[in-house]
């Protein structure tokens, strides 16, 4: 439920019958009200036949999750109203298509607000098409909430305009047919209302999996080579629109395994590159990212992560791929996991893993997730002048320090790295181990040194990428740690349980691995007990971090292929304290 | 440290590393042959990378003095594709062994050759495992008895030619390294191909296999007669198919010309609009409400 | 829970679980005509699994009563093969699509066909990846406006059939969901056939693929002439390159008889003495200093 | 060094020179004479032209490591000398191969019995083949310790009968001329000798990769499908020799992928089925390893670790494939490792790993290494009828309770499993997540009893394979827990430690994951510090151990591509005391 001028309202039905757009849509016209919005999607893993839901948050505030429950739920057909019904608490909304809809029968739920509006009928008998039901859906639900009308319709006009004025005007009919609806049969009760906001310039609205595209670009990556996966392949979609006007290139590689290789080639030669894919394909990377530790050259793999293991639960959320990033690969594997908490920061942390690549030469991992890049959020537009952009070590043919050593045991672990074209810079890339010049090389001494050297490399990380922040509290006995999508939840968990009396800190990393241990042994300090929620079966970074620090946290792991809820966080908060 | 100015000799294009290849060894030939391509062609060891997989004939970058890389086993054509593509302006050249480019990394061979991929091939065919020491390999006889097919092996090799050739590839040939010369001219060839170019090269591994030995060869190895037209597919099919009767046909099967890889990207950079310096602001103003 | 008696209809073979495609996906024909065949050839859902990737095709398996897998993207024909040789009693039938079998399943299909493993495959080609909602897949033509082209696939495809019989498959059909009499019929001689079958069946996917229609086949779709020799590897070759043409060749291509993996393995589990209860002390004693 | 009535030999030289046949010939001449042998080789990682090793400790006990260092070093060439001059010290018997051979000039060494044999030469020009030289040597080495002669010429008709009786000759010849010239070029004054023992009947000698093999035979495994790969390869040699003999069926597969896909089909098919590999080979199975738990089909991978990551040193010993083997897959997945200490678990523990896998049905991962792999050693015949074998929980078509439910949840968490060919039996096993019936479903509460299922089946397992030892002692403050072939190092760097005053207890766990916690905390609750010496370089164990229990263990690693000597341990023991 939100709180004061928040708003949450959902949408559910059968895929396939326009909730994912009339959702797009609301969202948009939001926004352009001056409103803040962050939507939450959950599709079936089969194309057609399933249960979808597209869920919006609105507020004049900064939206931080998707929160806890909804306050207004529309519903296309009776599994949504069954999979939503146990949800419902007092004060809820119910809009329903009924009749002449799926629903067979009129709703009158104690203490819910069910209010009956024949989207089917109205969009079949008086518009003469069946799929202009969400459009019915929309007109409904601005009237009844006072989304600007005014607002949607700009909307439709942007997003149809190129299809003729004839498809603009059929929406617009709905749009109107659905308002009308309200006007003449419902007799609003609920106390639900949007005020609109100050329209504001410089905001965008964008997908999680979008904003890694867009910051891959700001990062000035120009080649990219994936493997279509859900939930991962819209940043494929984005950069393959994209790439190529910065004359980059995207390759549809034949599987994960040759999309990583093109990207180390490509890297070797001195591009800024990138992958991007799911549990599966990364699973199917490791031999490469293990080689790409060995070569040292700098890559970035983009993990949406959803529901595992194997295929297991494709469109549903899981930060489940942490123990594979940090602790895959065979042998002893340096390299670096980094994990965004909301689309904002899947636009700069992408940023930020191009600059931990490029500066340490390791192989980067962006661990995003399946609601994190289906969510699409109001945030404040970039401005690309303010990117600060890390460089590789570069190679310099004038050192004239005699022959080049690709390898060099250098005081920082970080070796400078010719690319081809370089007079004097020949050298063989190699994933044997091998001597500062390359050359293959077996003796102890040296696979000490160098195994040495790949890690010692990363010992300042945490310097050089102080993601990490801390919200104190004096006084308090807990300290929360949340990691990835889980941390917007954590953040108004805390308020929550403050508002509610509690003494509680937290920590937000967004460096997973290797754990910034000196934020963690600082913040652990000052806190007696810590808890880290996430979401997945075993509490991966709880295990981590306890192997890592003398930190003895409690875990509380959810594993049902949905977020957390604020709520939930806060009163596990209680209940430690 | 200056780009090299003086016409380099074939030698002067070989490494402080010393092969590492058991005597007798047919890749020793390979890398003659080879070096001497480079020489004539005037290669230039800066622009110039040559990538492997894994393998005694992967090895090869090693003895070269150029850019290189050592990848892993049956990975060398997407890693030498993402360098490519990321670098036309580079040659890239890749090597590797039967097992590394028709078993492990069979699966990749369709889709580099498909897409007409500015890159050269060589590939040097022992019909063995010889880094591990004697293994059936996919282009191993049936019944060829190893040490994981001691009862003889069940399976029919593969026709790494006439794969080539259905792949779609624009410059197939075949070479010998007993017979250097032919090795150098169709490499030379290869190299200057625009497009995919496959050379298959029969390389012996005299320390695992005891059939397909250079002996063995000495009757096998058939010159492609003279006038066959290598712009004919279905010809060049039949040489190739003869595989199945042992022989080992050697010379230029195919070649034509078609849009590369590289060129049908640099289409889609021109209809995409594509510059250097291109204002990211465009896009990002499209995602405004 | 006895085996069924009484002859099964194509429908009794139908699971519990509804088809999750699309209204109007090709994969339904399919579907209906494989189980029209089950019902012709009396399979015994008890004696017969039916073993998958991942796409929509892929879900197939699920459909009917047989045993059955659903395996990795790409797997299914390793998966199968495993499953074929510990219980060469079965009927393994693999399924799955385009972009599984020959994008990122690619590097499979060479060895299981050119080791005639005892399997028929039946892969749905839409000529796009369903499943993830319409990207370019290996059979998509060059050009091809999907959702990672938008300025057109720079790719030309694979060639499924070429490819099958390069790599010397033993049975290669072709059919058009469309028309269910033929796909059942070739579907029924690929079970029938001992060694590798495969079987290529057009199935349009009228939710992301705009190009490669139903209406669009309509012209395209050319039975294989009468007479047309089965057992001619050149005939069979060049009606599967018409596919560059545009036209889609529906009919049996190519069949002959030789051993199949099955049939050699058995060999040498008899050059090895092969016994149910061989005694493993006379293994042991070898090691005896 | 060896203590009394133990010696330890090593031959080096260039790869290809015959150390390798002359190493297995005396140490399998020793054995017939009643010694019991262990033998440690290293290889290049080239075919030619690299430095090989072949070292054979000799003794009338059990051995159970390698030793630390040498007693004689036998070189071939120069590098062998130099290679292992450094680790010569007071008494160090050197028999090198001059004049006329690699090496330039006469050893004359402070504190080192130095015999000089000029093996090549003999070879050469008395016996005319150079290829003898290996046997000239043997010669030598055997009159000098007292190695049977009689067994020597045994062994070598044994091995080279069937080639003819001249190849016998030669080899005879050779042998002689080398025995020879010690008689009478040589004054012994080491002290070093090996008295022969009771020749024994049931005593086999075998490498550790074969008895994998082996033991993979005694668990009835009826399907092996392997990609070829340095060190494990031999296993596979061993399979494709044996499995036909009992119908079962060797697959050489395209790659590690398709070899494992090969053996979970097979496995679904209801036979016994396994894989080998090495690092990388685990580290493609990383998806299909996910399914095979997702699923729910029983596999072995046996990983015969090597220098990593990447291709890394591909001939020589690590033990750092562990986090991989525990925590990799995408998703939470469920799985079990399983570690042998020496040859014999080789056979024991693999029968063990198809045990644990048919129990739960879940893969089960074999951790063996280079050097265990590669080693043979003298060990007690397996007595076929004493092994005990388990088989999975089979679906039982007169069961009778309606639909069959693959999946079913049961209070043990594991679900009787049927094959095809049983009526009523019918399901699709899948990599998606599943109901009960194993048809698709992704709501939260299926996920999360499934998920609680797949780990909950293996809470027990630590008392179905209780294969940790206590090696206890009162008053010790130090506990000792090793893994894998680190146990024999650690068994005898313990009973050094004891011998020279120390009180030091030790653990020694078979199963790795899930980490035996009973058996950890029992171990650790006596004990004030936990010592966990392992060879890689992040201390793999003791990181899990620390973050699945309270133990905060001191981790000694070492990754050099070398096993530990019992010394190291022991004098880090006492560091740590
Ligand atoms: C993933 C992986 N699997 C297996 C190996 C082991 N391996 C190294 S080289 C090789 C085969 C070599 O054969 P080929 O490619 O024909 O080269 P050759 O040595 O004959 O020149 C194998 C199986 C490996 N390095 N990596
Ligand atoms: C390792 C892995 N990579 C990617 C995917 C995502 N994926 C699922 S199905 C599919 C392609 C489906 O195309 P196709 O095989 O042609 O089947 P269709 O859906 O068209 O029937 C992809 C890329 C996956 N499941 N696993
Ligand atoms: S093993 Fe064979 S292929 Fe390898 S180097 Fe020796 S001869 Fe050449
Ligand atoms: S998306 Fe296409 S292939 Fe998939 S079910 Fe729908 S129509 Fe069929
Ligand atoms: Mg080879
Ligand atoms: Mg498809």
């Amino acid at each position: 439920m939100a709180g004061a001028n928040d708003l949450i309202i959902r949408i559910g039905g059968e895929g396939g019958e326009g909730i994912i757009s009339a959702g797009d849509m609301i969202a948009q016209a939001a926004v352009r009200s001056g409103l803040e919005i962050l939507t939450f999607k959950t599709f079936p893993a089969e194309i057609r036949g399933g249960y979808a839901m597209y869920q919006i948050r609105f507020s004049h505030e900064k939206i931080l999750s998707e929160g806890s429950g909804f306050d207004v739920m529309c519903c296309f057909n009776q599994e949504a109203l069954d999979v939503n019904g146990k949800s419902f608490t007092d004060g809820t909304v119910l809009i329903y298509d009924y009749p002449g809809g799926d629903i067979a029968e009129e709703q009158d739920i104690p203490g819910v607000y069910c209010y009956a509006v024949p989207m089917s009928k109205i969009a079949k008998e008086d518009l003469g098409t069946y799929r202009s039901k969400n459009m019915v859906a929309l007109g409904a639900i601005s009237e009844l909430f006072s989304i600007s009308m005014d607002s949607l319709r700009a909307t439709i006009e942007s997003k149809f305009g190129k299809k003729g004025a004839d498809v603009v005007e059929i929406n617009f009919k709905a749009l109107d047919a659905g308002k009308n609806h309200i006007r003449e049969n419902i007799d609003k009760k609920d106390p639900f209302k949007m005020d609109p906001g100050k329209p504001q310039e410089d905001v965008i609205v964008i997908s999680g999996n979008e904003a890694v595209g867009l910051g891959a670009l700001l990062a000035k990556c120009r080649f990219f080579s994936a493997y279509p996966i859900t939930p991962a392949t819209e940043i494929a979609n984005f950069l393959s629109r994209h790439i190529p006007k910065f004359n980059g290139t995207l390759v549809q590689a034949e599987d994960e395994i040759a999309s990583l290789a093109n990207v180390i080639g490509a890297s070797y030669g001195g591009a800024k590159s990138m992958t991007a894919t799911s549990g599966p394909g990364v699973s199917l990377m490791q031999e490469l990212i293990g080689m790409a530790t060995m070569m040292e050259v700098p890559v970035v793999i983009a993990d949406v992560q959803r529901g595992g293991p194997s295929t297991g639960l494709p469109t549903k959320h899981e930060q489940s791929d942490l123990f594979l990033a940090a602790h895959g690969c065979h042998g002893d594997g340096s390299k670096v996991v980094i994990s965004p908490e909301g689309v904002e920061d899947c636009i700069y942390l992408t940023v930020e893993a191009f600059n931990v690549a490029e500066k340490y030469q390791v192989p980067v991992l962006l661990l995003s997730d399946g609601s994190l890049g289906f969510r699409t959020s109001s945030i404040k537009k970039p401005d690309p002048s303010k990117i600060n952009i890390v460089e590789r070590d570069k190679y310099d043919p004038a050192s004239g320090d005699g022959g080049y050593k690709r390898y060099k045991l250098t005081e920082s672990g970080v070796s400078p790295m010719s690319a081809p074209g370089q007079p004097g810079g020949n050298y063989i890339s190699t994933g044997l181990e091998h001597a500062e010049s390359s050359a293959p090389n077996y003796t102890p001494e040296n696979h000490v040194a160098m195994l040495d050297k790949r890690f010692h490399k990363l010992d300042n990380i945490e310097d050089f990428f102080p993601a990490t922040e801390f919200d104190e509290e004096e006084g308090a006995t807990v300290g929360v740690i949340a990691w990835g999508s889980t941390i917007g939840t954590a953040r108004e968990a805390v308020k929550i349980a403050r508002a509610e009396g509690s003494k509680v800190a937290a920590l937000y990393p967004k460096l997973v691995w290797p754990v910034p241990k000196k934020a963690l042994e600082r913040f652990s300090s000052k806190y007696e007990k810590i808890l880290i929620p996430e979401i997945n079966k075993q509490g991966q970074l709880a295990k981590i971090i306890a192997s890592e620090t003398d930190i003895k946290p409690i875990s509380y792991t959810i594993y049902g292929g949905l977020p957390f809820t604020p709520r939930m966080i806060a009163d596990k908060i209680k209940e430690v304290i | 440290m200056a780009t090299e100015t003086i016409p380099m000799k074939a030698k002067d294009y070989k490494s402080t590393i010393p092969p590492t290849w058991c005597p007798g060894c047919g890749d020793y030939g390979v890398l003659n042959a080879v070096l001497k391509a480079f020489a004539d062609l005037k290669i230039d060891i800066n622009n110039t990378a040559l990538v492997s997989g894994i393998g005694c004939s992967s090895r090869f970058p090693y003895f070269v003095k150029t850019y290189g890389m050592h990848t892993a086993h049956g990975r060398v054509l997407p890693v030498a594709t993402g360098l490519k593509l990321a670098r036309p302006d580079l040659e890239v050249i890749a090597f590797g062994g039967d097992g590394d480019g028709f078993s492990i990394g069979g699966g990749h061979v369709p889709h580099v050759v498909r897409k007409n991929t500015d890159l050269t091939y060589i590939l040097m065919d022992n019909s063995i495992y010889g880094l591990t020491k004697g293994q059936c390999s996919p282009t191993s006889e049936q019944g060829m008895v190893t040490s994981t097919t001691p009862y003889g092996s069940p399976d029919n090799p593969v026709n790494p030619l006439a794969f080539c050739l259905t792949y779609g590839a624009t410059y197939v040939a075949q070479g010998y390294s007993s017979k250097p010369k032919v090795v150098q001219e169709l490499v030379t060839e290869a190299i200057k191909h625009r497009g995919f170019s496959f050379v298959n090269i029969i390389s012996p591994c005299p320390t695992f296999n005891k059939i397909n030995t250079f002996e063995s060869y000495k009757d096998k190895v058939e010159p492609i007669p003279e006038d066959h037209d290598t712009t004919d597919l279905n010809a060049a099919l039949a040489i190739a198919l003869k595989a199945k009767e042992g022989k080992v046909p050697a010379g230029l099967l195919y070649q034509v010309k078609t849009p590369t890889l590289v060129d049908r990207l640099n289409e889609i950079r021109q209809k995409a609009g594509g510059s250097d310096d291109y204002d990211i602001n465009r896009i990002i103003d499209a995602y405004r409400a």
